[in-house]
Parts: C-alpha cells; sequence; structure tokens
C-alpha cells in the first residue's frame, strides 16, 4: 500500500513490454535496453558459465545461457577407454557430486554385462553410504549457499566446515577427498575403517547443530525472505513442461523423487519420505533443500544402524583389461543432490563402450527453465535465481 | 594559535585517522572471521595492501575523469576531516577543532555527497557497465538515506539553534544525560537507523556487492587509484562515525574517548551486517523512506512547534 | 509394458521392442513415424516427463540412432523411442514443441552429430564449442587424440600405453605371449 | 617424442597457424565486428575494426622493476598482500572454498579474492582449460596489471592429464600464457594449493615474479601459439 502512495510500484503499462521472448531480437540502439554479461569471470555466476542478459534499468527483459567453457569431450574420451578406464574418467564429469557419477556408470556395466544380481549385501549398503555422504556434502555447501548469493555469507563459512568434515570422512572410506573412485563393477573398493561410525556420528551431531543454527540464521531472517520470497516461481505446470525433476521439483509441490519411484540399492529399506513444499519460489526450494539436510542426517544414522558389519564387498569380475560386454543398452538414474541424474549405455561387443550420455538436471534447468524464469527478474536477483536451480556447468557441457 | 600551528595539528589528525581508519577496518574483517571460525587477515593488512597497490607497475587510463573519481572520494573524506571538531578542549579554536565554523554542518552534509558525485563522473568515464550501475545504485540508495539524515539534522539544529557541529557538541556535554541521545530521542533513532545506510555495510551495499554487479564503481580501478579510493574509504568511515559520535553521543573528550565511541558507532553498523543479508536496491530505498523518514519528520515537528 | 506395446503397435510401425528392465522398454520404429509416437505417449499414455534424447553413431550400417527417452510419473516407467536416420545429410524432424528443453538437445545434437533439425530454434548457434571447424566432434570418425597431437602442444617426456601389454611385460616379463592371449590383445 | 623432434613440430606447426589465423580472420567475424564506420555520440564519423582490438596485436610494454632496496621492499609488500581473481576455470575451483573458510583459511597469509581482473595481480587457473575458457583466461590475464602471477593447477595444466586426448582442452598452459607455479596432483588439496602460495611468495621475495614482462617479451610467440587453436575471436559485447 505505502509502496504504491509512494510510487514505488512503477506502472508498468507506461514501461516497454516485457515480451521479449527467445528468438526476439531487441534493439539495442533504441538505447531503451543495455546488454551486460555475467560471467564467465565473476564471482555471482555458478562454476564456470555466462548469461547474457538485456536489461531495461534494472529489469532482466531477455537471457540467454552461454555454456561450453567447461567442455572437456568425455564422452567422446570415454568411447575410446576400456570400460574400467572410463572410472577415473567418468567421475570428473561433474564435481559437486562425484560420487553419482561412479554408480551410475558401475551400474550401467553391471546391467549390461549381468552382473547386477551378483553385487553383495554389503557392497549395496556401502553404496548407499557414500552416495548419501555425497549428498550430505553437496547440501552442506548448498544450502548456506543459497543464503551467500543474498550476501549472507556467514552460513556459507560453516557449512563449507562442516563439508570439510565429511570430505575427511570420505578420505578415511576411500583414500581421496574430492574424487574417490570407491564404486567400481562388481562392488566397492573397501571396508568401513574401524571407529568410522563412531567418528561420522560425532560429525553428524555438529551438523545436527548447524542445520538448528542456519535455520535462525537464515529461514528467520526478515531480508533473507524478502528477498527470496516470491521470487522465481515454478508452477506445478511447470514441471513436465520443461523436465523439471528433483527440489526444484518438490519445491512447487510435485513429488519427483527416484528413490521413491524407482527403488535402486536398498532404498526401499529406508524409512523416510522426501520433503515438498507448495510455494515453488526459492524460498520454498531452499527450505526443501534445508529439510532434506536433516532427512540425509536420518538416512545415514539408518544406513549405518541397519548395514551388516562384514560381508562380501565384491563380486568376482572377469580381468578388466580383457573385459568384453555384449551389444545392448541401458538407462540408469539415481537421486542426486540436484535431483534425477542418469547415465545412457550404449555397448557392442567390443571391449569399449559405443556411446555414454550422461543426463544432468543442470542441462534443462540451466539452459531452457533459467532463461525463462530470468525474463521479468531484478539483476540483483540472477545469481540467487542461478543458485537456487542448483546449476552446476560441468553436467550440461560434459 | 598561529595558523602554522593549527595547519600542523590538523594534519597530524588526519595522519591518526587515516591509521585508526584502517585498524578499524582490519580490525572489523577479523571479528566477521572469528564469527565464522577463522583466523581472519592480520591486522596490518591494510597498509600492505596499501604497499601493494602503489607498487602496482600498469597504470591504464580512460581519460581524465577517470583520474579525478578517486581524488574526489579523497577529497570528500578530507573535506569531511577539516570542518570537523574531533576532539572537545573547551575552546572554540581547540587544539583540534580543524577549522570548524559556524555552518559547518551544512558544509559536511554537502561532503558527504562530493565523494560518491566524484565517483560517479570517474565511474562513468570507466565505461563499464557494471560501474555504470554501480554509481546509479548508490546515488539512488545515497538520495534515500540524505533525507531522513537531513531531517534529523534539521531537528537538531532547530533544537539548539545553531548550525555549528562545535556548538552542538558544546551543548551535550556534563554528562550522558545531555546527550541528544536522550533530549532528542527521535532525530537520535532517525540517525541511527540511517547511519546503516551511510557507513554502506550489509543489507545497504548493493552498491558495491560482488556478487551481484562484480564490484560497482570501483571495478575499473586499480593500483594507486585503488588504494587512494581504500585510504580514502578508511577516512569517509572514521569521519562518518566521528560525525555521528558528535551529533548524538556528546562529542569526545579525548582521543581515547573518540576512538572507543567509534569503534561502538562502527561497531553497530557491523554487527548488523554480519547477520543479515542485502537489501535489493529498490528495497532498500524503500526501507528508508518508510520508518527512518516518518522518525525524521516526528523529529522535525516535535521541535518546531 | 508389454500391454502398452501390443496396443502401440497398432496403430505404430514397432519394427522392434527390447525390454531391458521391468520398468524399462526401447521401442524402434520408422523416422517419420517417431515423433508422433512421442506425441501419442506424452498426449495419451501419460508419459509427460522427457528425460533425455541421445544420439549413437552407429558408422558400420551407415546410420546414426536417435533416441526419445520418455518416463511417466504415474506407473514410474520408462520408454525409450529409437529410431534410425541416414549419416549423410543427416536431418530430423523437430520435436521442440512438445517440451520446452527439446530445442538444447537438439542444438547439441546438431553441433556434435551434424544432425539438422529444421525449425528448431537458435539450432545453428555454438553450443559447447566455439569457432569448430572441423568435422562434428561426436562421429566416430573423428578422432579427438590425433586431433589433440596435432593442435596442442604434448609435453615431451608423457607416454601413453596399452594397459594390457605394458601390465604383462612389468608383472611377467619371462612369460612367453601365446597365441590365446595375442587374441585378446587385439 | 625427443625435444628436437618437439621443436620441429612446433615449428611446422607455426607455419601452418599462419594460414589458420588467416583462415580464421575471414570464417568467424560477425556482420557486427566488420570494419565500418560509425556515427560517435557527439556527432563525428569515426572508423573502428574490432575484429583487430579482439585480437590484442598490441604488444604489451616490458616495465623495468626498480632498483635495489625499493623493489625488495616493494617486492615484500606485494608477497604478502596478493590479491587473487575469483574466476573459477575449472573443477579445481571446488577446492576454493575450503581454502576462504575455518579449515583452510588462506587470509592469515595475506591471499585475498578480488572480484575483479582490474584489483587482482594472481590468477590461479583451476584445472583443465577448454579452448574456448582459453581465450577468456588470455584476454582477462591481459587486464591485470603487472606484476601478475598464475599459478596453475592440477595435471591438467602441466601436460593435459587426464584429457591428455581430448579435442577440447590444451595441453601445455606454459605454451599460451607464462605461468609461475604449477601445483600438481589431480585435484590438488587445499594444503597443496597453500604451499603454491607459499612458494610463489618466496617467488616473489626473490625477485623472480616477472613473468608478466616475459610475456611482454615473447609476445609474438605467445600469441601465434593462441592465434594457432582460438578460430574465433569475436568477443562478446564490453566484457564478460
Amino acid at each position: 500500500m505505502i509502496n504504491k502512495f509512494l510510487g514505488f510500484e512503477p506502472d508498468k503499462e507506461k514501461l516497454p513490454s516485457l515480451t521479449a521472448k527467445i528468438g526476439d531480437d531487441i534493439d539495442l540502439s533504441s538505447h531503451k535496453y543495455q546488454k551486460i554479461w555475467l560471467g564467465p569471470n565473476h564471482p555471482g555466476v555458478t562454476g564456470n558459465m555466462s548469461v547474457e542478459l538485456w536489461v531495461q534499468g534494472n529489469t532482466v527483459v531477455k537471457a540467454k545461457t552461454h555454456v561450453g567453457y567447461l567442455h572437456r569431450g568425455f564422452e567422446k574420451l570415454i568411447e575410446r577407454r576400456l570400460f574400467v578406464q572410463g572410472f577415473p574418467t567418468s567421475i570428473r564429469m561433474c564435481v559437486a557430486e562425484p560420487d553419482t557419477n561412479e554408480y551410475l556408470i558401475a551400474t550401467c556395466t553391471e546391467q549390461l554385462s549381468g552382473y547386477d544380481k551378483a553385487v553383495p549385501e554389503m557392497a549395496k549398503w556401502l553404496r548407499m553410504l557414500s552416495l548419501e555422504m555425497a549428498r550430505l556434502q553437496g547440501l552442506l555447501r548448498g544450502v548456506p549457499g543459497q543464503g551467500g548469493t543474498f550476501a549472507l555469507g556467514l552460513g556459507v563459512q560453516w557449512g563449507v566446515y562442516l563439508r570439510d568434515l565429511i570430505l575427511d570422512r570420505f578420505e578415511e572410506l576411500t583414500g581421496a577427498r574430492v574424487y574417490h573412485m570407491y564404486i567400481i563393477p562388481g562392488g566397492v573398493r573397501g571396508l568401513l575403517p574401524d571407529g568410522f561410525k563412531e567418528r561420522m556420528e560425532d560429525n553428524l551431531r555438529d551438523i545436527d547443530d548447524f542445520i538448528i543454527r542456519i535455520r535462525r540464521l537464515m529461514f528467520h531472517n526478515s531480508v533473507f525472505k524478502k528477498r527470496a520470497k516470491g521470487l522465481a516461481i515454478v508452477t506445478p505446470e511447470m514441471v513436465d513442461k520443461y523436465g523439471i525433476v528433483g527440489t526444484t521439483a518438490r519445491g512447487c509441490g510435485v513429488k519427483r523423487d527416484v528413490r521413491k519411484d524407482d527403488p535402486y540399492l536398498h532404498y526401499e529399506q529406508l524409512d523416510f519420505d522426501p520433503p515438498t513444499d507448495t510455494d515453488g519460489d526459492v524460498y520454498a526450494r531452499t527450505w526443501v533443500r534445508w529439510q532434506e539436510l536433516i532427512q540425509t542426517v536420518d538416512l545415514i544414522r539408518q544406513i549405518m544402524a541397519k548395514m551388516p558389519d562384514k560381508g562380501d564387498i565384491k563380486t568376482p569380475m572377469p580381468n578388466v583389461l580383457h573385459w568384453k560386454i555384449p551389444k545392448g543398452e541401458t538407462y540408469v538414474r539415481l537421486e542426486s543432490g540436484r535431483g534425477e541424474y542418469g547415465m545412457y549405455y550404449v555397448t557392442d561387443g567390443s571391449d569399449k563402450p559405443r556411446r555414454v550420455n550422461l543426463r544432468g538436471p543442470s542441462y534443462t534447468h540451466a539452459i531452457a527453465l533459467l532463461e525463462d524464469l530470468l525474463v521479468g527478474a531484478d539483476v540483483a536477483d540472477v545469481h540467487g535465481i542461478m543458485v537456487s536451480l542448483q546449476t552446476c556447468p560441468p553436467e550440461i557441457e560434459r | 594559535m598561529t595558523i602554522y600551528a593549527k595547519l600542523g595539528y590538523t594534519l597530524l589528525g588526519l595522519f591518526i585517522v587515516l591509521n585508526w581508519g584502517f585498524l578499524m577496518g582490519a580490525t572489523f574483517r577479523k571479528i566477521g572471521a572469528r564469527l565464522a571460525g577463522r583466523y581472519g587477515i592480520p591486522f596490518y593488512q591494510p597498509w600492505l595492501n596499501l604497499l601493494k597497490n602503489i607498487s602496482i607497475r600498469t597504470t591504464i587510463t580512460h581519460g581524465i575523469m577517470y583520474y579525478i573519481g578517486p581524488v574526489f572520494r579523497l577529497t570528500g573524506g578530507v573535506g569531511l576531516f577539516l570542518f570537523m571538531p574531533m576532539v572537545f578542549t573547551g575552546s572554540p579554536n581547540g587544539l583540534w577543532t580543524n577549522f570548524s565554523f559556524e555552518g559547518d554542518l551544512i558544509l559536511i552534509l554537502y561532503f558527504q555527497v562530493f565523494g560518491m558525485l566524484g565517483m560517479a563522473l570517474g565511474a562513468g568515464q570507466g565505461g563499464h557497465p557494471y560501474s555504470a550501475m554501480g554509481i546509479a545504485r548508490g546515488l539512488a540508495q545515497h538520495a534515500a538515506v540524505e533525507l531522513p539524515l537531513t531531517l534529523a539534522f534539521l531537528s537538531i539544529a532547530i533544537q539548539f539553534d545553531t548550525f555549528s557541529v562545535y556548538k552542538i557538541v558544546e551543548a551535550q556535554q556534563g554528562g550522558f544525560e545531555n546527550w541528544i541521545l536522550f533530549t532528542n530521542p527521535f532525530a537520535a533513532a532517525t540517525i541511527i537507523l540511517a547511519m546503516l545506510g551511510a557507513m554502506g555495510h550489509s543489507p545497504f551495499n548493493l552498491v558495491k556487492a560482488p556478487n551481484e554487479i562484480l564490484i560497482g564503481p570501483a571495478t575499473e580501478f586499480e593500483g594507486t587509484y585503488l588504494g587512494f579510493m581504500q585510504s580514502a574509504g578508511s577516512i569517509l568511515h572514521v569521519m562518518e562515525a566521528v560525525l555521528f559520535m558528535n551529533l548524538v553521543f556528546g562529542g569526545a573528550n579525548s582521543w581515547i574517548e573518540l576512538i572507543v565511541k567509534t569503534f561502538l558507532i562502527y561497531f553497530w553498523s557491523v554487527f548488523v551486517g554480519m547477520v543479515f543479508p542485502r537489501f535489493k536496491i529498490e528495497q532498500s530505498v524503500t526501507w528508508f523512506f518508510k520508518v527512518p523518514l516518518l522518525l525524521g519528520f516526528l523529529a522535525i515537528i516535535i521541535y518546531s512547534l | 509394458m508389454k500391454e502398452l506395446i501390443n496396443k502401440l503397435s497398432k496403430d505404430f510401425n514397432i519394427t522392434d521392442a527390447v525390454y531391458q528392465r521391468p520398468s524399462l522398454t526401447f521401442v524402434t520404429v520408422p523416422k517419420g513415424v517417431a515423433i508422433s509416437l512421442v506425441t501419442d505417449l506424452r498426449d495419451y499414455e501419460g508419459y509427460s516427463h522427457f528425460v533425455m534424447m541421445s544420439c549413437v553413431d552407429w558408422i558400420e550400417e551407415g546410420k546414426f540412432q536417435l533416441l526419445y527417452l520418455l518416463h511417466n510419473p504415474e506407473t514410474k516407467t520408462d520408454i525409450g523411442v529409437k529410431t534410425f536416420i541416414d549419416r549423410e545429410n543427416a536431418e530430423m524432424a523437430s520435436a521442440h514443441h512438445l517440451w520446452k528443453q527439446v530445442w538444447t538437445y537438439q542444438r547439441e545434437l546438431k553441433e556434435a552429430f551434424g544432425i539438422d533439425f529444421p525449425g528448431s530454434p537458435r539450432v545453428d548457434e555454438d553450443f559447447v564449442v566455439e569457432g569448430w571447424v572441423e568435422m562434428p566432434h561426436m562421429r566416430r570418425d573423428f578422432d579427438t587424440k590425433e586431433y589433440s597431437e596435432n593442435t596442442y602442444f604434448p609435453r615431451p617426456g608423457r607416454e601413453t600405453n596399452d594397459p594390457a601389454t605394458y601390465m604383462r611385460k612389468k608383472l611377467y616379463p619371462n612369460e612367453p605371449i601365446t597365441a590365446k592371449k595375442q587374441d585378446n590383445d587385439k | 617424442m625427443s625435444e628436437k623432434d618437439m621443436n620441429d613440430k612446433v615449428n611446422e606447426m607455426l607455419q601452418r597457424s599462419e594460414t589458420n589465423v588467416k583462415k580464421a580472420e575471414k570464417t568467424f567475424i560477425h556482420p557486427e565486428d566488420e570494419e565500418r564506420e560509425v556515427v560517435a555520440p557527439d556527432g563525428s564519423i569515426i572508423k573502428i575494426n574490432p575484429i583487430y582490438d579482439y585480437f590484442s596485436n598490441e604488444k604489451p610494454t616490458e616495465e623495468k622493476p626498480c632498483s635495489g632496496v625499493i623493489e625488495k621492499f616493494l617486492n615484500w609488500a606485494r608477497a604478502e598482500s596478493i590479491w587473487v581473481l575469483g574466476f573459477g576455470t575449472g573443477c579445481g575451483s571446488i577446492e576454493i572454498p575450503p581454502l576462504v573458510t575455518p579449515r583452510f583459511d588462506m587470509f592469515r597469509f595475506g591471499v585475498q579474492m578480488r572480484p575483479t581482473p582490474r584489483q587482482s595481480n594472481a590468477f590461479i587457473i583451476s584445472g583443465y582449460l577448454s579452448v574456448k575458457t582459453l581465450k577468456r583466461v588470455i584476454r582477462t590475464y591481459e587486464q591485470m596489471p603487472s606484476p601478475k602471477y598464475i599459478l596453475a593447477l592440477g595435471s591438467c595444466t602441466i601436460n593435459g592429464g587426464m584429457y591428455y586426448d581430448s579435442y577440447s582442452t590444451i595441453n601445455r598452459l606454459d605454451k599460451y600464457i607464462p605461468v609461475d607455479v604449477y601445483i600438481a596432483g589431480c585435484m590438488p588439496r587445499p594444503e597443496a594449493l597453500l604451499a603454491g602460495f607459499m612458494k610463489l611468495k618466496e617467488l616473489i621475495k626473490e625477485g623472480k615474479g616477472e613473468k608478466a614482462n616475459e610475456y611482454a617479451r615473447n609476445f609474438d610467440e605467445y600469441k601465434a601459439n593462441q592465434k594457432k587453436i582460438i578460430k574465433d575471436w569475436n568477443m562478446p559485447d564490453y566484457n564478460w
């Protein structure tokens, strides 16, 4: 009311219309618009990508995403490597949660060579543990990171510190800090070290404490609410139209979770319910992710309680240097921290795959959806919207 | 006291203010770091940064106004210092009253905007779209801050019937119950709220937000110019704190008191900045035009009746 | 799943169906039918979630295999619609009107394989590589190693070995290579 | 491959690169980048040739260091206040957040992040570089004020690493821009990065951080290597 009285809500009819769509050309020489580039050399974009913005005042009228700055040609490289050589290559596809790539490529090769039924119980539980730990470390960076886009850097500092602790546990389990190569065809590489569960429990207690603090810092913060509420709304109708998955879909009330829809490993033995919210804005998405943080901590506790103490961790496989997989194709998916993450794998009977194609959630979120959500947004909100869609450029261009 | 002695004391005061500004900046970055659980920068880092900036070899130019930007900003800071009585010693020609005179409150109001306008010229010639956007945001927000601040200043001027900062400080002597904080609470509340915007910390720092638009007006500045600007920023921060100390918190009777009071005043804006994200520009403008503006009107009305 | 495929094969010319998993089926249709089948699946069978679009280069047969992978959120099943198109002057009808993200896939396939999708928005723009003058980089006959060695500067001293022969040389230096093992090496 | 063979190969490549550049200049000039006359805001008519500017053919000036004690003192200041550009060019940038947070905290060594190239003097090339990014990296490097330092992360910048046979990523960074410190590993741990910063500080204090002048001296050679692989030199408007 007071905004209207003081004239802070501009009369939209007096301004040139915001009707620009993909493909429309905006006449820059009319001096009504300005073109600015956000990225790649800009701390406000997620990773190494860029967004080309046509702005009118502070309002974006048209946006174009430019990707390819991180293109390494993974799919081509894997085609000329042995199946097992593909592992170290493929896990570098997405740096935010590398374990998901390990699981996908291991399961694809197992399914096509008929070993998927032979994976031992213990290995399945350990795979689940490493996947959930990967999700946890991603969320510890991602949830406060949403506050970080609005300059609430304190939560990021706490979150990244706790993420380091989880990476320490990864180091104990797998020997590596970021790129683990823990899940291999036929099983996993190692058992839990002694005392792992106790140390993990210590860290989880710290994270519990952090979860409560971040709630007070972000979700009870009036300025954060003011920035995030009503921003970049995704409606349930848009979900199928744009192929929206994961927390972005759950933020607007559409329950899409591969762990429930297409259960893999032992997820049907765990007791959990994917959180949802109805608003579909940046605040709702962050809220869903925050609840998922609680849930992931709970899932790790459940997994550690339910998993057997000992057991086979790897089924005997053929010599990997001469391993040939019969002709076939498959698609395997899992729920990563960002949503459905899948891999299409084609073999032709030789010792190298014919085609590997990764389907990352950012592929649709960061290009088709982002370009449409940015129209009408404020320039200052672009970074917040990109992070709220969990944009991860390496999985777009591979 | 001869004019030369006065000049000497003024320059000495400027030196103290510059170093105190550097130290205060480093201290608050350390406080922020400790809050996050970090060790933080060494306390002498700002001096090293200044030296480093001076030692940069490359100089680029975008035209004459580009040089004038940092100079204007420094002039704004130094001008604010020149006409501000720093320490109250009981005489208008005291050692640390600098060149304050009747009506310096108006000049100080002008000098607050001066640096920003200079930056607008310099950054505009820089030609970078981020600079232009940053400066447009900065000027919009500055106008929004100035309005309640000016109303509060006017209210204080009406209260004591003077535009001299020295006389306002003089009127507040003799115990904290004489501070404007208690004698004119509406004006004081307006100033305390508007101060957040004037200090340029979160949530009112979209002007130089690295996430949203790189670093705003300073995008194109490097080397010595950046060193100039950072020194000017340090001086400005201290002088804003001194201004609010003089106007609301009863001035200072010694350098120690000045340092303690400016530290606490500066801490208020940093404290708010640590736990709040930043506003968008239209949100911050609206914010200043709501409560602070109403309080400012009340302060005027009460003392005009 | 089988009932659905039987039902569909009445209307569409389904030449092949592979039941990969209980929840995943790949069907093969001629080039002209693919888009209508995808539209039918989306509108009437509930396969409303477009998972991905991919292409496989079967260079031996001179064909590209295009795949449209759809997911049904109700029955939690997937169906992959495959179609084969010629490698020479590859061209396919565009499906960008069905889902909003399809044009991105088509833009990528245009760049990576050289398949043209007339009418698809921004299909001629660069997607991941910039200023690419060679043949489309995902085709099987494009040799990435050779290109890399010719274009970028390999650092002297870096060796690349075939893992199988290298390991045998290191682990069993005295063992003669039998005929069977030589077969395996190929 | 011996060093001599390498040199022969490089020479041969350079000869080919001449034609490549000519081809590139012809092929990838967008209409808005053609040489033409435009009306300036004040009404005068000026000639512009954007593509020539994009090549950045103009040789940077070589700035001589001061002498003796002064230079030592300035070098000490430079070493203790390193401003790093916040541009994550590859997957190594995932290890930058741990560096600015409590666990590894690089601020205590005087290393800080700056958002714009004009204000930073160290550049972390965090891992593999695709040709598309290399173009931006070179532009950014040329924008940074001298003296400037490059830290190259990971085996990908040393010899191509995992991507030695990729058509999209370069193999040796030091053929395109001079590198001060290489940090090996895939990916290097934050401790390794801190050690890299310490090494850089040592180099600067010894007066060996003069790679910007080396770039200016061997500008033609570097530029020829860059032009050989970057075919499309069109730059987006203003900046990126």
